[in-house]
């Protein structure tokens, strides 16, 4: 049983005071709200466990590097990595795929091309764009069907040996559509091509199995998964991060620097410069802890459950459509109000403390593919119960009453 | 319904929004101008026809919400009649009392200065008057 | 008065306990303790405050952005900037350097020189030099004198009208050497060179106000002056930094995208790619209030006192030698001791509960020069007092007790 | 002085740090080794005599920490008489000893594993270790 009681206790934001009367918080897809250990795990780390790591020959520096190790090995199991060399520790979803594009970028030529989907976040879409435009590779876009799910066909046909790169996401931030995740890998690998997949949206969704999935990259954000700000992870296979170029140098990466050259460590601290957020990294490791305990298929099953229970109640609304194939299927969903903006929805939602998103979510290049400008989404956590939903749809019966 | 959101979607904004003023395409209008705010998508585009110096039709076009598109349509019906250094003025004592002191303004424009009070919707009611403004600023120099 | 049982009491890790018994703390230049108020403001945010920023629609989201935002304007009273606009976030000094690096790499050519000095930390050189591989520019270092100060002399004759950076320290992080700023910078304005400041040994020591100084891009780490980790400053002047190229690209920088191109904000937004670490920025502008509240003078005071008391005592032990001009000007120095390994003194410091750091310090090259392996390193704060410098004294005496 | 201290600088690791067995340079040695880890600076030479393929010789010279000194000199004085694959199982012991069981080991060996219990400390005491090692392992394949 989910004990959705228990698991709300745990997140002080959920705490009713005058602050927040009662939030009704479906903006998880932005960022999920922090359960109370992995903020205690800040606090326990800054207080107490405080040190920069890198060789300290005392005790405090020596247990913040076995610490920050730890957490790698924590990440590395919960993605079911080889080993957990192949975890890198960087800000977020966004320096990952940064890291990896720039990283490839003395290897790309003219004659390359690189693909992605017209459903990808502005972090998947720009940065393989501005290494196309950096190098003279093409840059090329798998389009969607109508229903705004990717179109396998075309985009099998889109692959071919020049294809360097092929950079998607597990599941669109915007509709929630899943995509067949395995089933693209292998058509990737048929033309030696890497895979890099944002993970963004998944990992606090569904177990995500690197072994499995056979993805060559991997990029996740800690506080889309209850962890904090500032910490993220990159998951390669050992030997293509070692064909990365550091994406940044400084401290900590080097084996030796003279006037003429340098030398760099080998992945994963080759491409982890500079003090690294080590507090952070400690408490992406707690949150992972949580969210396992919990369990991911109870995850799933509980959001895609609220998820439903929202989306009836949207559908009997009237005058709403529901966008992409994804409806239900994920924690997500996006959709536009006859004859009114999204704005003016998120305006009134946010009066009535229903807090969710409306704009392109950072995907513009999906919207155009839609036609539409901007949308509302509701994403669903743990912490959200039937109660939220009717909130929601509460909520939105004022939107149509004042806007109609 | 909050007092707060009363105010802010007010009968007076609703009825901009439902019956704006002047809403056609006129792409053969002696001015074109597009408000575009790539943030967050909203597009207007604002035509004006002068005859002796003077705004002798305006009228819009596009997307937007209805704040937007309310602000938009106010902009269209105050302009007809002025000359390009009236309307300069009439826009910047609008921006004045949006965002500094509304207390002597028009009803319309009170209950418009409310957004200011709304996370993320002050571009909004500025983005069609701001265009317009920096045109004329552009033209006049 | 400096009421420094005040100021200890406030940093939860000096507190006696069995797992700390007594922490001698002098490994500030690796990065500094946290006092309360810094633990609680995270603890704050995570708890009750925390949302993703970017246009959120509800207040929650839209208080995140301004508290973040209100952090930027904090930084930039603290150097004195003539508008927040001149501040952008990111992880620390090794990211704000890269930045700047390789925001200039598509206007730097092979007939470019860039210049550092020979004192550089590792984040402030290689950066340099890996700009210059990718450009085929000149990597120039400019010597330090004998007792390892820079020759302004030399450093002058290498400036040239090609030199189109010169990236040099504030402070040496091995040395304590304090370097003449205003002057230096003086010198590379006569060939119109950009300078980039390495400031992280400074802010946390002597005020620094970038309008005095002059330079054009300064960086530096929140984690190193009593902030969080995961969090540190690129200071630039505006028209200079809206010349950087986007080190990183994603959601939050982007003003439009087409399949064909994407336009970018203006600095400091279109600097800052993906989800900043917004919670640990705003944990920094408390860490800065924090240091105001005590002041700058006191603390450089109150630092330059310790350390020459500790000095003193070094230098009455015998077969000590201290390294470097600035011994006991700033708040660090570095000694090695008569055929005693660093890494033996500090295993036998640590274990004493003194926490120092041996090796070479990020700064491999300033090594060479001094024709040494390692050395030893205290660096002193605002909670280090006389005791500590006894303590530290005491424990070299055993080293030299077991080693001799 | 803590228990664990005096373990680890031990009389038997400070004899062999003072007079290290073999502590000179020879450059016409019929092999010679650079043992070094840049990350901390430590650089040990190793020069290797054969004769009917046995270790007739062995000295080492460099900069090193007391450990990485003691270790590198108890390294040196084990050598002698032996041949290659001798050589290789004597380091194999001493590094299996060092990490997982010194409980049978020699006294020096017993003060050296210490090492591991010391922050930052363990590439002190196997750096020259592991180095011959890497080299005899390509030698003998
Ligand atoms: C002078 C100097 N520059 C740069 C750095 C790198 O700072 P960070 O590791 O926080 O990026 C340090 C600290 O290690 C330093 O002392
Ligand atoms: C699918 C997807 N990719 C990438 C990102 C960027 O993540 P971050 O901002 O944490 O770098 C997000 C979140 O905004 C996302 O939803």
């Amino acid at each position: 049983m989910f004990a959705i009681d228990r698991i709300r206790r745990q997140f002080p934001v959920f705490r009713l005071t005058d602050d927040h009367p009662a939030l009704v918080y479906l903006d998880n897809a932005a960022t999920t709200q922090k359960p109370m250990v992995v903020i205690e795990r800040l606090q326990q780390f800054y207080g107490h466990e405080n040190a920069n790591i890198h060789r300290g020959i005392y005790r405090l520096a020596h247990k913040a590097t076995q610490s920050y190790e730890r957490a790698r090995t924590k990440v590395a199991n919960f993605l079911n990595a080889k080993q957990p060399e192949e975890v890198v520790f960087c800000r977020g979803t966004t320096e990952a795929i940064n890291m990896v594009a720039q990283g490839l970028r003395h290897q790309v030529t003219s004659e390359d091309e690189i693909l992605v989907t017209a459903m990808e976040h502005h972090a998947n879409y720009v940065p393989w764009q501005t290494l196309c435009k950096q190098t003279g590779a093409s840059f090329r876009v798998a389009p969607l069907k109508e229903n705004g799910s990717l179109d396998l066909y075309l985009l099998g046909k889109m692959l071919n040996k020049k294809t360097r790169v092929l950079a998607f996401t597990h599941i669109s931030n915007t509709l929630g559509t899943i995509n067949p995740v395995s089933e693209i890998v292998e058509l990737a690998k048929k033309h030696q091509c890497l895979t890099v997949l944002d993970a963004a949206q998944s990992v606090a969704f569904d177990q995500v199995d690197v072994q499995d999935l056979n993805c060559d990259f991997l990029a996740f954000s800690g506080h889309k998964i209850f962890g904090p700000m500032g910490i993220g992870v990159l998951y390669g296979k050992t030997e293509l991060l070692a064909d990365l170029y550091p994406y940044q140098q400084g401290g900590g990466m080097i084996t030796e620097v003279t006037e003429q050259e340098s030398r760099f460590k080998n992945p994963p601290h080759g491409l982890e410069a500079g003090t690294p957020p080590v507090a952070e990294a400690i408490a992406l490791g707690t949150a992972l802890d949580f969210v396992s305990e919990i369990g991911l298929l109870n995850i799933r099953e509980h959001s895609q459950k609220t998820l439903n229970y929202a989306l009836d109640g949207l559908n009997r609304l009237g005058k709403v459509n529901t966008l992409g194939p994804g409806s239900g299927t994920s924690n997500i969903i996006s959709f536009v109000m006859d004859m009114i903006h999204p704005h003016d929805v998120a305006t009134i939602l946010g009066e009535a403390g229903v807090a969710v998103r409306a704009g392109h979510h950072c995907c513009q290049p999906l919207m155009q593919a839609l036609g539409i400008n901007s949308t509302v989404r509701a994403s669903f956590s743990i912490y959200n119960d039937t109660d939220d939903a009717d909130r929601l749809i509460d909520a939105l019966k004022t939107v149509q009453k004042i806007m109609s | 319904m909050s007092e707060s959101l009363k105010k802010l979607y007010h009968d007076l904004i609703m009825d901009h929004q439902r019956n704006p003023v002047g809403f056609k395409k006129r792409d053969e209008a002696d001015i074109v101008i597009d408000a575009y705010n790539p943030v967050c998508g909203d597009k207007f585009t604002l035509y004006l026809d002068l005859e002796n110096n003077k705004v002798s039709q305006a009228s819009f076009h596009g997307y937007g919400c209805a704040l937007s598109k309310a602000a938009t349509s106010l902009l269209m019906a105050s302009l007809p009649g002025k000359n390009l250094e009236q309307c300069q003025q009439l826009i910047e004592s609008y921006l004045y009392e949006l965002r500094y002191d509304s207390s002597g303004a028009e009803e319309i424009v009170k209950a418009l200065s409310v957004a200011l009070k709304y996370p993320g919707r002050e571009q909004c009611v500025v983005l069609s008057w701001e265009t317009l403004l920096k045109f004329i600023e552009a033209r006049l120099t």
